[in-house]
């Protein structure tokens, strides 16, 4: 099979889906003649034209509400919002519109947007450019929320929130867009709501999503030279979680690390955590570990960002405390 | 007159805002009673403003309402029934009791929908309105917002972008000189809010919104220019609330001068006196008899309505797609 | 001592830091003539003016980073956010303004501003009106957040919380405004950060917060009856978390139900959860129970709502399915 | 001339450009050479409207600025080995490292402070103005903000805010044209950005933001009526950017005919002609000369100090309120 960058999987999930839909559109900053900053969107508008790619003024909050209105009434908007720090300007539109009026609404309307967004530190883009905040958007009633890390998951993922009647918040990562994998050509989409088992091993589940994906792959190599047998199982949805899947692989190591790079107080690892304890009570042998970024702002200069967000060595670490 | 309406219309607008003044004094009354639930946003006084602007609209025109919504409910053809089940969460209501007063839609009139985020309605108009253009159908959006949701940072993005992008949109601001509590003159840095307009090269006129046919004129005006490729118009209906802003309303931040120096524009006796001048006192007051019967019909049928059971939740938080998008409207 | 309604301790405590502090300064809408539409700020414009209790546009966004402003340069604001499903609206401020100046500006400024609201279900106002956004605010590092359910923990949090040189998130609840308890009088203060044990009981824990620790009260007395008996823990601060007081109770009963009125998926209970079951791994005799709002935007229609919002009847149903 | 700068404000005003022009050279040639680490938005072509602007302010007035503050941050007086030190992550810098480039704050100066969310200075600003105004001792804030910053929901939150309470506060436009790669006819409805004062009743002016005489004077009389309680003024600065939107800028969407008509209009070689006129060529390049080897120096000792170590961050997440709010402008 071919291999495809991550952004060139995503940038081919919107043009298949853009050939073979005409509601689908595109609105965004600088996703016009630039093709998006981190280039998703390159050449879309070139062929889609300046009405289904829409570059539209910094106004995230009216974006995001006018994705609303464009999908009660037909059209399927996938709105890129350049950094996951700026959805708490979409946070009004998505938990007091959004998510809620299809169900407020008894079935009057559904609400078929995507808003892509990307998230996560590690590039030096400094506190208000490098956050991950899954959990504040996986909190919401009505929303899905997918968080793919192969380039695959991301086509696949991307189809299917496309087609999906209610709203999908599609979380990438900044420093995933440059990894490549391998893609399948055309109709290849992926159901929102399945884990996948990504290394299969017996003693230690890594259960993780987005970019923590290779840092938890990175670390059962790492713990693989020492006799230690991770299984890891990327999540790809956060909601709905398919906690069948990270409660079938617990039951049978009886260990679990919970790695998300959101902070780990009130992060997405603690519903997961909480999930785990509540399904696999009585298969744990330890306590299910957390690991996340640390409760601060995440700082600019290099070694300090390289202590606070989660990596390969955390997750190492926090198994091997177990002795 | 240009753009004046019909006798008709003038008739039938008359008894929608009667309709609307039964309804809001019904909800008063029940509400001593102690038989509402949760704040209701009456908007007697500003009749004439939501009634005389939606008549300008087709069924298959889409309006965005507010908290205070009820003139546009009727306005825009919802029957009073199902909205006054809604107020009273029915499961026989617009949206089976899930909505309650602030947030009625109706997909089959266009009315999508009302919105307590004060507003919240205005973005969303703008996608709207950026479907219907690309629909290419000549249908436009009216988005119904207050004087205090002026002052919000979305009206502002939502200007900017319907006018840079041409939509078919009518922003129409009644300006009822309060927010809650609040007198526009501690909220606004102007008064003419209209005058906003010009910052975005959009046409902004302001009207005397308790004088219905000069709220009709305005607003066939703004909506032929949105059919028309014009793009967005800003009108501004000064106008103002003769009661509380919910019924949980205290009072005492109005001054008694100030209430009474409107009363007596009352859009509901400007506008009968006007059609007594043409039918006469007596045909006037049986319109005005037959519409308070209406009222009356809907509430005794609406309160023995069933209210929802809790298996209407069975179905959960996420939707199928059950339905295509070209049903909008479909009451036309 | 006397009774003091909980809207008259917050008054209380408003207006004793007012006059101790000029400083102190209140922004909110309808805050003025009015008092507040929750009648917490009754006649402090007339006592204090109105540069020192500012009625403001409708602006939440601006509201809050105007809060961050002020407090940089020594001003003590108080900030009234209506409901709080308005929080989306302040997050953008408050995530990537508030919480973080102190650190990224490495200590230069410290932004000592409160912003209360009040969330909560019960009340039909609707599902843009009853959310409680606990989860997304207490996610925040950089911010404390407290939710007092009894009117002394509200009026002495309140005046802790106006003292904070850290901003601090005070939730209140629409159904507690009406409640009555003894206040002590004058400069009562309760540390942030430290939970309450408001029954001792052997069994279970109840770890609850705001109006949920009335619920738990109730559960306590129904499941008392039937020799069942409670610990109730008041959490009263969520972030920073009083981690210790819950677990020594959970090490105590073995059994902990976490309740907590925000969606049960991605909750502040799933942190609670995850935490006791991390702390008290060996002393639980069965799975840490939550209990939240479902997972549906909250329905305006009575049954509807109280089918969805958590009450003393699921808490004790919770208990209970222990057998 | 009215408000004109005097001579030696003059040389002060070239010294700063320049130094600005240096800096962002050298932040491009190390980028090059993959020396720095995350985007950095370079302000070339903007250095007459930023060192204009702030030249203006005193110590202790405030000054918040945004994504692209070079020239605010060394306009305001903040020593340059400690800017550099900060953009490459050093303990020294303004920070110690935590905040980059985007987010330099220094309170001795009033620098207070960058901010790399679009708009997000302005309603700080607003909170800033409030509590200077309260303490009454005269001084101003001014926030700077870009034509991309003017669109959003805060900047007109903010502008009523400040209007209806008459703040001393100036609303500070760099219109250079573009947001990051969209021109600013795709993003705003209309191209005269000061035009949107009148919707707030404050005063609004267009300058050449290109010629740091004009944006002295324009700055001047803002600040004189903030000063004097007149409240707010909306200065929109027509500048542009002659680089890319940041390091990470890939080019293809401005026209080559755009960045030639721009070229001529550099505001340091019309700065330098007009010194010239006075002072004479050699002078003026000698005080370019010494200007740019302030900067090589600056590198020199920002690049050879230490990078934090881990236990900077042991102090955490929340502060003691180490210290009181008096010394704000202690520089001064
Ligand atoms: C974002 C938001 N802030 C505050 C409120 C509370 N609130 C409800 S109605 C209202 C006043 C709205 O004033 P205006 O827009 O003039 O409408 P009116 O009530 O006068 O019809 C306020 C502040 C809200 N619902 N949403
Ligand atoms: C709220 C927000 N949205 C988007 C961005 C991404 N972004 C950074 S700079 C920029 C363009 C800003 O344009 P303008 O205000 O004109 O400033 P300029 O870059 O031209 O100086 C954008 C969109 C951001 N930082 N914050
Ligand atoms: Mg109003
Ligand atoms: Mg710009």
């Amino acid at each position: 099979m071919r291999r495809l960058r991550y952004a060139e999987a995503l940038n081919e999930a919107l043009r298949e889906e853009m050939r073979a839909d005409p509601s689908v559109v595109l609105y965004g900053e600088d996703i016009g003649i630039y093709g998006g900053v981190f280039k998703v969107t390159r050449a879309l508008q070139e062929e889609f034209g300046a009405e289904r790619v829409v570059d539209t003024p910094i106004s995230e909050q009216t974006m995001t509400g006018m994705g609303v209105g464009a999908a009660m009434m037909g059209l399927r908007p996938v709105i890129e919002i350049m950094y996951a720090d700026f959805l708490p300007l979409c946070l009004d539109a998505l938990a007091n519109q959004a998510s809620i009026l299809h169900f407020v609404w008894a079935g009057q309307v559904s609400v078929p947007m995507v808003l892509r967004t990307q998230g996560g530190g590690g590039a030096g883009a400094g506190a208000q450019h490098s956050k991950s905040l899954e959990a504040m958007v996986s909190h919401i009633p009505g929303l899905k929320v997918v968080s793919p890390v192969f380039p695959a998951d991301a086509k696949g993922l991307l189809k299917a929130a496309i087609r999906d009647p209610n709203p999908v918040v599609f979380l990438e990562h900044k420093l995933l867009y440059n990894t490549t994998g391998e893609v399948p050509e055309g109709d290849h989409t992926v159901e929102i709501g399945k884990a996948a088992v990504v290394r299969e091993g017996s003693d230690v589940t890594l259960v993780a999503n987005s970019r923590m994906v290779l840092e938890a792959l990175k670390a059962a190599d790492t713990l693989a030279g020492s006799g230690i047998s991770c299984e890891v199982v990327d999540l790809r949805s956060l909601r709905p979680l398919d906690t069948a899947t990270i409660v079938a692989s617990v039951k049978k190591t009886s260990r679990a690390v919970v790695v998300n790079e959101g902070w780990r107080f009130g992060g997405f690892g603690a519903e997961v955590a909480a999930q785990i304890s509540e399904a696999a009570f009585e298969y744990l042998d330890a306590p299910v570990a957390r690991i996340g970024t640390h409760d601060l702002p995440i700082p600019y200069s290099e070694p300090l960002e390289a202590a606070v967000v989660p990596s390969a060595a955390s997750i190492v670490e926090a198994v091997r405390a177990w002795g | 007159m240009t753009n004046a309406p019909s006798q008709d219309e003038l008739v039938e607008m008359f008894r929608r805002m009667v309709i609307v003044r039964r309804l809001e004094e019904k909800l008063g009354d029940l509400h001593k009673q102690g038989r509402t639930r949760g704040p209701i946003h009456r908007c007697d006084g500003q009749e004439a403003a939501g009634i005389g602007a939606t008549a300008v609209l087709g069924t298959d025109d889409v309006a965005t309402s507010t908290h205070r919504g009820h003139a546009h409910y009727i306005g825009k053809g919802l029957d009073l029934r199902r909205v006054v089940a809604e107020i009273f969460g029915r499961a026989t209501g617009y949206c089976r009791g899930r909505a309650g007063h602030m947030l009625i839609a109706d997909r089959a009139t266009g009315m999508l929908g009302g919105n307590a985020i004060v507003g919240g309605g205005m973005p969303i108009a703008v996608g709207q309105a950026l479907a219907l253009k690309a629909q290419g159908r000549g249908r436009v959006v009216a988005t119904f917002f207050g004087d205090g949701a002026a002052q919000t940072g979305v009206c502002h993005e939502s200007m900017n972008m319907a006018a840079l992008w041409k939509l078919p949109l009518v922003f129409f601001c009644e300006h009822n000189q309060y927010g809650l509590t609040v007198h526009a003159r501690f909220q606004s840095s102007i008064e003419d809010l209209h005058r906003r307009a010009a910052g975005y090269g959009m046409p902004g006129v302001a009207v005397d919104g308790n004088d219905v046919v000069a709220v009709y004129r305005a607003m066939r005006e703004a909506v032929a220019r949105a059919r028309d490729g014009g793009g967005p118009t800003f009108i501004e209906a000064k106008t103002y609330r003769m009661t509380g802003f919910s019924t949980s309303d205290m009072g005492g931040y109005q001054s008694g001068e100030e209430m009474e120096a409107w009363r007596p524009k009352d859009p509901i006796a400007r506008t009968r006196a006007l059609l007594e001048r043409d039918l006469g006192a007596e045909r006037t007051a049986a319109l005005a008899a037959e519409a308070g019967e209406m009222v009356e019909r809907a509430f005794e049928q609406a309160l023995s309505d069933p209210m929802p059971g809790i298996e209407d939740l069975a179905d959960g938080e996420y939707g199928a797609g059950e339905y295509g998008a070209d049903d909008y409207g479909s009451a036309a």
